[in-house]
C-alpha cells in the first residue's frame, strides 16, 4: 500500500515535471523542473532499495550537474530565447519520432508477458531484508569486478574536466597573460 | 568621471562572456557608501570596469548661505560640513576670518584650539577606522573605536556643551575658558588611548585577512595623488611628506614635536598604517600641549561687529581628511561677498575611479572606506 | 471506560481498509513521526535562541549589553523577533519571478530540516532509523539548500541578489568538495556510513577521531563555516558590499525562512562535526570507568547550577515581571535537573540515564562548535571572493586530499606493520602539516605575484 | 514493490519526454538537459533489473552512467560557453557554421 502510494507519487512528479521541463520557455524554469524530476527519480531508486544510488543521484546530479546547468544559464543570461519561437517545422518530425517510439514501447510492453524469461521478472525480486547492505555490496562490486571500467570512468572524468576548462577558458585572457 | 565609462563602452567584447556588462547601482541607499554617495559600477562579472560617482544628495548650499549671514553667524554652518570633524572645520574658518581681519589670537587660545583640534583628529580617525573595518567585515573594532570616541566627545561636551557640531571656537579666540580638570581629562584619555590603539593593532594590523584585503588595493602613486589633488593621509601614504601643520604652521603647532608618518606603496594598507600612526602622533601633541598651557587672555582684539576691509584671503589647514581651505572675499560689509570652501573629501573622492578600476566589487567598499569621505563635506 | 472508547475507536477505524492502512502506517512509524514533528517544531525556537546567544556574545565581545529590553536580559527577544517577522508585509517585487520567488526559501528551509532527520542527537534521540548511508544523507540533502539560495537570488531580479547567488553557489560547490574530503578521513577511521556506528567506533577505539585526524577536523571546520555562509566567508550576504546578497529583496516570513534555514544548517554541520570528530554523545573519557558516576551526575548538577544562578540574578531584576520570569527560568532548570538526577535514585528509571546524558553531551559539543563560529565572526574581517576561491581550491582541497591519503597510510601502518597507532598518526600528521606549509608558501607567492601585477583579471568563478 | 511493468513504463515515459525535448527545443542548454533526462530513464531500468535479479551490477552501471552524465554536462556546457562567447546565441538552428 505504502509502496504503491510512494511509487505513484514519485512517478507522477517525475513525469509531470519532465513534461514541464520540455515545455517551459525559460531555461531556468526548465532546470528547476529537471531538478524536481531528478529528485523524484532518486525517490524511485530509494524505493528500489538502491540507497547508495539515491544519495549519489542527489549529491552528483542535483548538487553537481544541475549546479553547472543553473550556473551556465545564469552566466549567459539571455533573455531573448524566452520570447523566440521554438522549432515549428520540427514539431512534425518530433511527432513522428515520438509516435514511432511510443508504438514500439507499447508493443514491447504488451508483448512482455510473451517473452521468454518473463516469469523471472515477476518472481525473481529478492525480498528487501535479504539484500546485502547496499553501499558495501556496491563498493565491493565496483572495486573488484568492475575495477577496470571504474578506472576508465575516472580517466573519462579527468579528460572531461581538462576539456571543459580548456573550452570555457577565455581566449582573450590567455593572450593577455 | 562620466566620460571614462563611455571610453570603455567603445571596446566591445571585453567581458567574461561577451554579454552586456552589468551596471550595479551602489547607493544612495547602501550600507557602506558612508552616507548618500551613489556609485554606478560597471561590472564584468565581479570586476569593476568603470565607475561614476553621483553626488549632491546632501547638498545644502553652504557656500551660498555664507553670503547671507554675518561672519559670526556663518561659523556654526561649517560644522555641518565634515560633521565627524566639526572642530577642525571651525578652526579653519575662524583662522581664515582672523587672517582677513589681521588680528592676533592670544597664545592660550591657540594652544587650547590645538588640543581640541588634535582630539578631533583622533575622533575622526576613529570613526574612519571603525567604519572601514566594518566595511571589510570586521565587526568588533567599530564598537571599540566608538567607545574611545565617546571619551573625546565627553571632553567636548564638558568644554562647550555640544558633542558633534561643537562650534567650539569664535572668531578672535575662544568663548569659553578651559574648564577645571580639562588637562586631567585629556591626560587620562591619552593614557588609556595608548592601550586601546594596541587593541586595534592586535585585531587588524597583523591579521592576514586584513592584509590580504588591503595590500595592493586601491594603489595611488605620488604622481597620481598630486595630479588628482588628493591630500591628507592619502597623499602621505603615497610617500609625499606634506603636512600643513609642519609646512605652514598654524594655531600652535610650531611649539610641538611630532612626526609626519608616510607610506611607501600608496595602497589601502599604507593609508591604514599612516592614519594609525597619526592617531599616535596626535596623542603625543595633546600630551605635550597639556603639560604647559600658557596663562593669559583667550580672546583677541575683535569687536562685536566684524567688518573686514575689502579684500580676499585664502587659508588652509590640515583637517583630518586632508587640506581644508577657505577662500573668503570681503566687500567691506558685515557679510562675506563670497566664501569658497575646498573640502578634502570632495577632492579625494576624485581618486575613486583611478583606485578601483580593475579591482573587484568587494574592493569598492574597501576603497570608499579608505578615502574616508564624509558626504556632508562632499556635497556641502 | 477508556477500554470501551478504544473498542469503539477500533470499530470505527476498522470500517474502511484505507483507515486500516493509515493505522498500520502510524503503528509502524509513530516514533519517527513524533521525533520529526519535535524537530520541525523545535528548530525554529532553537534557531531563535541561537541568534539571541549570538547577539549576546557579540555584545559581550564588543563591550556592550546587547538585547536587554524584551524579557530579562532579552530572553524573550527571539519571540518578539519572530512575531515581528510574521506580521511584516510580504513584498514580492514586480519584476520578480513570483513562483520561484515564493518557493525558493521553502527549499532552503526544507533541505536543512530534512537533513536533520538522519542525525542522532543522542544514543536514542533520532528521527530516522539507522539508515546505512546516514552521513551521506545528511550532507547530500543539506547541500540541496543551495537551490533555494540560487533560485531566490535569480528570481529576485536584482543585481545584488544575483551576484550574491552566484557567489554563494560557487562558494558552496568549492567548499563542499573540501568538506566532503575531510569527512572521508573520519569515514575511513570508522569504516561505516551509519551515524550510530561511527560513534560506536569512536567508543570502541577509545578515542575521538579529532585526535586521529586533526587536519581533517580543521579542514571540515573551515569548510563548514564557508558552507553555512558565516564570517569570514559570509560573502554571499556581505552587508557592506551586496546589502544582503541573495536575500536583499526578501522580507517578512520568507526572509525568516532563509534565516531559519541558515541557522538550522549551522546546527546540521555542527552535529556532523560532533558525530564524526568529537565523539558524538560520548562524554569525555568515556572509557575511564571510575569517572562513570561523577561524569554521569555532572549534567544534572550543571543544569541545577544554572537554575541557582538564575535565582541569584532574579534578585537584581528591576521590574517585578522580570523577577518572576527569572524565577520561572530557574524552575525550568530545576525541573530539567530533576529529570537528569532522579534516575540515579530511582533504579527502575536507570535505563534513561545513557540517553539523557548522551543528549546533554551531544548538545554541549554542538554548542561549543557553534560558539567557535560566532567567535570567528566577531574577530575576523571578511575574505574577498578571489581570495576565498584561492583558499578553497589551492589550499583546502589539496590539503584534504593529502590528508585522506595520510590517514589511510596511518591506518595501514598500524594495522599491517604493527606500528603504534599514535606514532603513525603523529608521523602522517606531520607530513600533512609539512604539505600544508608548502601549500601556503606557494599560495603566498602566487598572491604576491598576482597582486603585483595588480589588475590582472582572473576568473573568480573558475570552478 | 510494484510490478516491473510499472517501472518500465515510467522509464519509458521519461525517455520519450527526453526525446521530444531533444528534437523540439531550440535552446541548446535545454537540449542538454533533455539528454540528462534520457540517461536517467535508462538508470531506472538498470536499477530495476538490478533489484529483480538481486545483482548489484546494474547499480554499478547506473553509477557509470551518472559519471558519464557528469562528463557530458561539463564538456557540453564548456562548448556552450565557448560558443556563446563567439556567436552570442544559444539557439540550435543558428549553429550553422559548417553549413557552408
Amino acid at each position: 500500500m505504502l509502496d504503491s502510494i510512494l511509487f505513484y507519487f514519485f512517478a507522477g512528479v517525475a513525469v509531470l515535471s519532465a513534461a514541464l521541463m520540455v515545455t517551459r520557455r525559460n531555461a531556468l524554469h526548465s532546470a528547476v523542473c529537471l531538478v524536481s524530476t531528478l529528485l523524484a527519480i532518486a525517490g524511485i531508486f530509494l524505493q528500489l532499495r538502491a540507497e547508495f544510488l539515491f544519495i549519489t543521484q542527489i549529491i552528483l546530479y542535483v548538487g553537481g550537474i544541475m549546479v553547472l546547468f543553473i550556473f551556465v544559464i545564469m552566466l549567459v543570461r539571455l533573455d531573448a530565447p524566452i520570447h523566440q519561437i521554438r522549432f515549428r517545422m520540427q514539431r512534425f518530425v518530433a511527432f513522428l519520432v515520438v509516435l514511432a517510439l511510443a508504438l514500439e514501447g507499447v508493443v514491447i510492453l504488451l508483448l512482455a508477458h510473451k517473452l521468454p524469461g518473463n516469469g523471472l521478472l515477476i518472481q525473481g525480486s529478492a525480498p528487501a531484508d535479504k539484500l546485502p547492505p547496499n553501499s558495501e555490496a556496491l563498493a565491493k562490486s565496483l572495486f573488484s569486478d568492475y575495477l577496470l571500467p571504474f578506472e576508465i570512468a575516472s580517466v573519462l572524468l579527468l579528460v572531461a574536466m581538462v576539456g571543459a576548462v580548456v573550452m570555457a577558458k577565455s581566449r582573450k585572457r590567455t593572450s593577455e597573460s | 568621471m562620466a566620460d571614462t565609462i563611455q571610453n570603455d563602452a567603445s571596446q566591445p567584447n571585453n567581458t567574461l562572456l561577451g554579454a552586456d556588462e552589468l551596471v550595479l547601482n551602489m547607493g544612495p541607499q547602501h550600507p557602506s557608501t558612508h552616507g548618500v554617495l551613489r556609485v554606478k559600477l560597471k561590472l564584468d562579472g565581479e570586476r569593476v570596469r568603470g565607475t561614476e560617482c553621483v553626488i549632491g544628495y546632501l547638498h545644502r548650499g553652504v557656500e551660498k548661505i555664507a553670503e547671507n549671514r554675518t561672519y559670526q553667524q556663518f561659523a556654526p554652518y561649517v560644522d555641518r560640513m565634515d560633521y565627524v570633524a566639526a572642530v577642525s572645520n571651525g578652526l579653519g574658518y575662524c583662522e581664515a576670518v582672523e587672517k582677513l581681519l589681521q588680528v592676533e589670537v592670544p597664545i592660550r587660545a591657540r594652544v587650547i584650539r590645538t588640543i581640541l583640534t588634535e582630539l578631533q583628529r583622533i575622533a575622526s580617525h576613529l570613526v574612519w577606522l571603525g567604519t572601514h573595518a566594518l566595511d571589510i567585515g570586521a565587526l568588533t573594532p567599530l564598537f571599540y573605536c566608538f567607545r574611545e570616541r565617546e571619551e573625546i566627545l565627553k571632553i567636548f561636551e564638558k568644554y562647550c556643551g555640544a558633542r558633534l557640531t561643537t562650534h567650539a571656537f569664535r572668531i578672535g579666540g575662544l568663548q569659553y575658558e578651559a574648564y577645571d580638570g580639562f588637562e586631567q581629562d585629556v591626560a587620562r584619555f591619552c593614557k588609556d588611548f595608548e592601550r586601546r590603539i594596541q587593541d586595534y593593532v592586535d585585531l587588524l594590523t597583523g591579521n592576514s585577512i586584513w592584509i590580504g584585503r588591503t595590500r595592493n588595493v586601491g594603489v595611488l602613486s605620488a604622481a597620481d595623488c598630486i595630479a588628482l589633488g588628493a591630500t591628507g593621509p592619502i597623499l602621505r601614504a603615497s610617500g609625499v611628506k606634506w603636512d600643513l601643520r609642519k609646512a605652514q604652521p598654524y594655531a600652535a603647532y610650531d611649539r610641538y614635536q611630532f612626526e609626519i608618518p608616510i607610506g611607501t606603496n600608496g595602497d589601502t594598507y599604507d593609508r591604514y598604517m599612516v592614519r594609525m600612526e597619526e592617531m599616535r602622533q596626535s596623542r603625543l601633541i595633546c600630551l605635550q600641549a597639556i603639560e604647559n598651557i600658557p596663562e593669559g587672555p583667550i580672546f583677541g582684539k575683535v569687536g562685536k561687529v566684524i567688518k573686514p576691509a575689502p579684500g580676499e584671503i585664502y587659508h588652509s589647514i590640515e583637517a583630518p581628511k586632508g587640506i581644508l581651505g577657505y577662500y573668503i572675499v570681503s566687500d567691506g560689509t558685515t557679510q562675506p561677498y563670497r566664501v569658497r570652501i575646498r573640502p578634502p573629501s570632495f577632492v579625494n573622492l576624485q581618486a575613486l575611479d583611478k583606485m578601483i578600476r580593475g579591482h573587484l566589487v568587494a574592493d569598492v567598499v574597501a576603497v570608499i572606506g579608505t578615502l574616508d569621505i564624509v558626504l556632508g563635506e562632499v556635497d556641502r | 471506560m477508556s477500554y470501551a472508547a478504544a473498542q469503539a475507536l477500533a470499530c470505527a477505524l476498522s470500517l474502511s481498509p484505507a483507515m486500516q492502512a493509515v493505522v498500520d502506517f502510524l503503528k509502524t512509524w509513530w516514533v519517527e513521526l513524533v521525533c520529526g514533528v519535535v524537530i520541525v517544531a523545535a528548530v525554529p525556537l532553537v534557531a531563535g535562541y541561537v541568534v539571541l546567544v549570538e547577539r549576546k556574545l557579540m555584545a559581550d565581545m564588543q563591550a556592550r549589553l546587547g538585547p536587554m529590553r524584551v524579557g530579562p536580559h532579552g530572553l524573550l527577544q527571539p519571540i518578539a523577533d519572530a512575531v515581528k517577522l510574521l506580521i511584516k508585509e510580504d513584498i514580492i517585487p514586480r519584476d520578480a519571478d513570483a513562483f520561484i520567488f515564493w518557493f525558493a526559501p521553502v527549499i532552503s528551509m526544507v533541505a536543512a530540516l530534512t537533513s536533520m532527520g538522519a542525525i542522532y542527537f543522542g544514543p536514542s534521540f533520532r528521527v530516522a532509523q539507522d539508515i546505512n548511508i546516514g552521513i551521506l544523507f545528511v550532507i547530500g540533502v543539506s547541500s540541496l539548500g543551495f537551490l533555494g539560495v540560487i533560485l531566490g537570488g535569480w528570481a529576485s531580479n536584482s543585481h545584488y541578489s544575483i551576484i550574491g547567488a552566484l557567489r554563494s553557489t560557487a562558494q558552496l560547490v568549492s567548499y563542499e568538495t573540501a568538506g566532503g574530503l575531510a569527512i572521508i578521513s573520519a569515514l575511513l577511521l570508522s569504516g561505516t556510513l551509519r551515524v550510530r556506528a561511527i560513534v560506536d567506533a569512536q567508543a570502541d577505539q577509545h578515542v575521538w577521531f579529532i585526535f586521529l585526524a586533526p587536519v581533517a577536523f580543521f579542514t571540515y571546520l573551515v569548510a563548514s563555516i564557508a558552507e553555512t555562509n558565516r564570517a569570514p566567508f559570509d560573502l554571499p550576504e556581505a552587508e557592506s558590499e551586496l546589502v544582503a546578497g541573495y536575500m536583499t529583496e526578501y522580507s517578512g516570513f520568507r526572509w525568516a525562512l532563509y534565516f531559519l534555514g541558515e541557522y538550522a544548517n549551522m546546527i546540521v554541520v555542527a552535529s556532523v562535526a560532533t558525530t564524526l570528530f568529537l565523539g558524538g554523545w560520548l562524554r569525555p573519557f568515556s572509557n575511564v570507568h571510575w569517572l562513570d558516576i561523577p561524569m554521569g551526575v555532572l549534567p544534572g548538577l550543571l543544569i541545577g547550577g544554572l537554575g541557582v544562578y538564575c535565582i541569584y540574578r532574579a534578585g537584581k531584576q528591576p521590574v517585578k515581571v522580570q523577577f518572576g520570569f527569572m524565577w520561572a527560568v530557574a524552575l525550568c532548570c530545576f525541573g530539567v535537573a530533576l529529570i537528569y538526577l532522579v534516575p540515579w535514585v530511582v533504579s527502575p528509571l536507570r535505563f534513561a540515564i545513557p540517553g539523557l546524558n548522551g543528549a546533554f553531551w551531544f548538545l554541549l559539543k554542538v554548542s561549543g562548535y557553534i560558539y567557535v563560529f560566532m567567535w570567528l565572526r566577531f574577530t575576523l574581517p571578511r575574505y574577498r571572493f578571489d581570495q576565498l576561491m584561492h583558499l578553497g581550491w589551492y589550499i583546502l582541497i589539496p590539503l584534504a586530499i593529502v590528508n585522506v591519503f595520510s590517514v589511510g597510510v596511518a591506518m595501514f601502518l598500524s594495522s599491517e606493520f604493527g606500528w603504534n597507532r599514535w606514532l603513525a598518526v603523529i608521523v602522517t600528521t606531520a607530513f600533512t602539516l609539512a604539505v600544508s606549509v608548502f601549500l601556503v608558501r606557494l599560495h603566498d607567492k602566487h598572491a604576491t605575484a598576482a597582486s603585483s601585477a595588480s589588475a590582472v583579471p582572473s576568473d573568480s568563478y573558475a570552478g | 514493490m510494484m510490478s516491473p511493468a510499472h517501472y518500465l513504463f515510467l522509464s519509458f515515459a521519461l525517455f520519450l519526454i527526453g526525446c521530444i525535448g531533444v528534437v523540439t527545443r531550440r535552446n541548446v542548454i535545454v537540449v542538454l538537459m533533455s539528454i540528462e533526462l534520457i540517461l536517467n530513464a535508462v538508470n531506472i531500468n538498470l536499477v530495476l533489473f538490478s533489484r529483480i535479479f538481486g545483482d548489484v551490477s546494474g547499480q554499478v552501471f547506473a553509477l557509470f552512467i551518472i559519471a558519464d552524465a557528469a562528463a557530458e554536462a561539463a564538456i557540453g556546457l564548456g562548448i556552450i560557453i565557448a560558443f556563446f562567447r563567439n556567436r552570442e546565441t544559444l539557439l540550435a538552428d543558428e549553429m550553422d557554421l559548417l553549413k557552408w
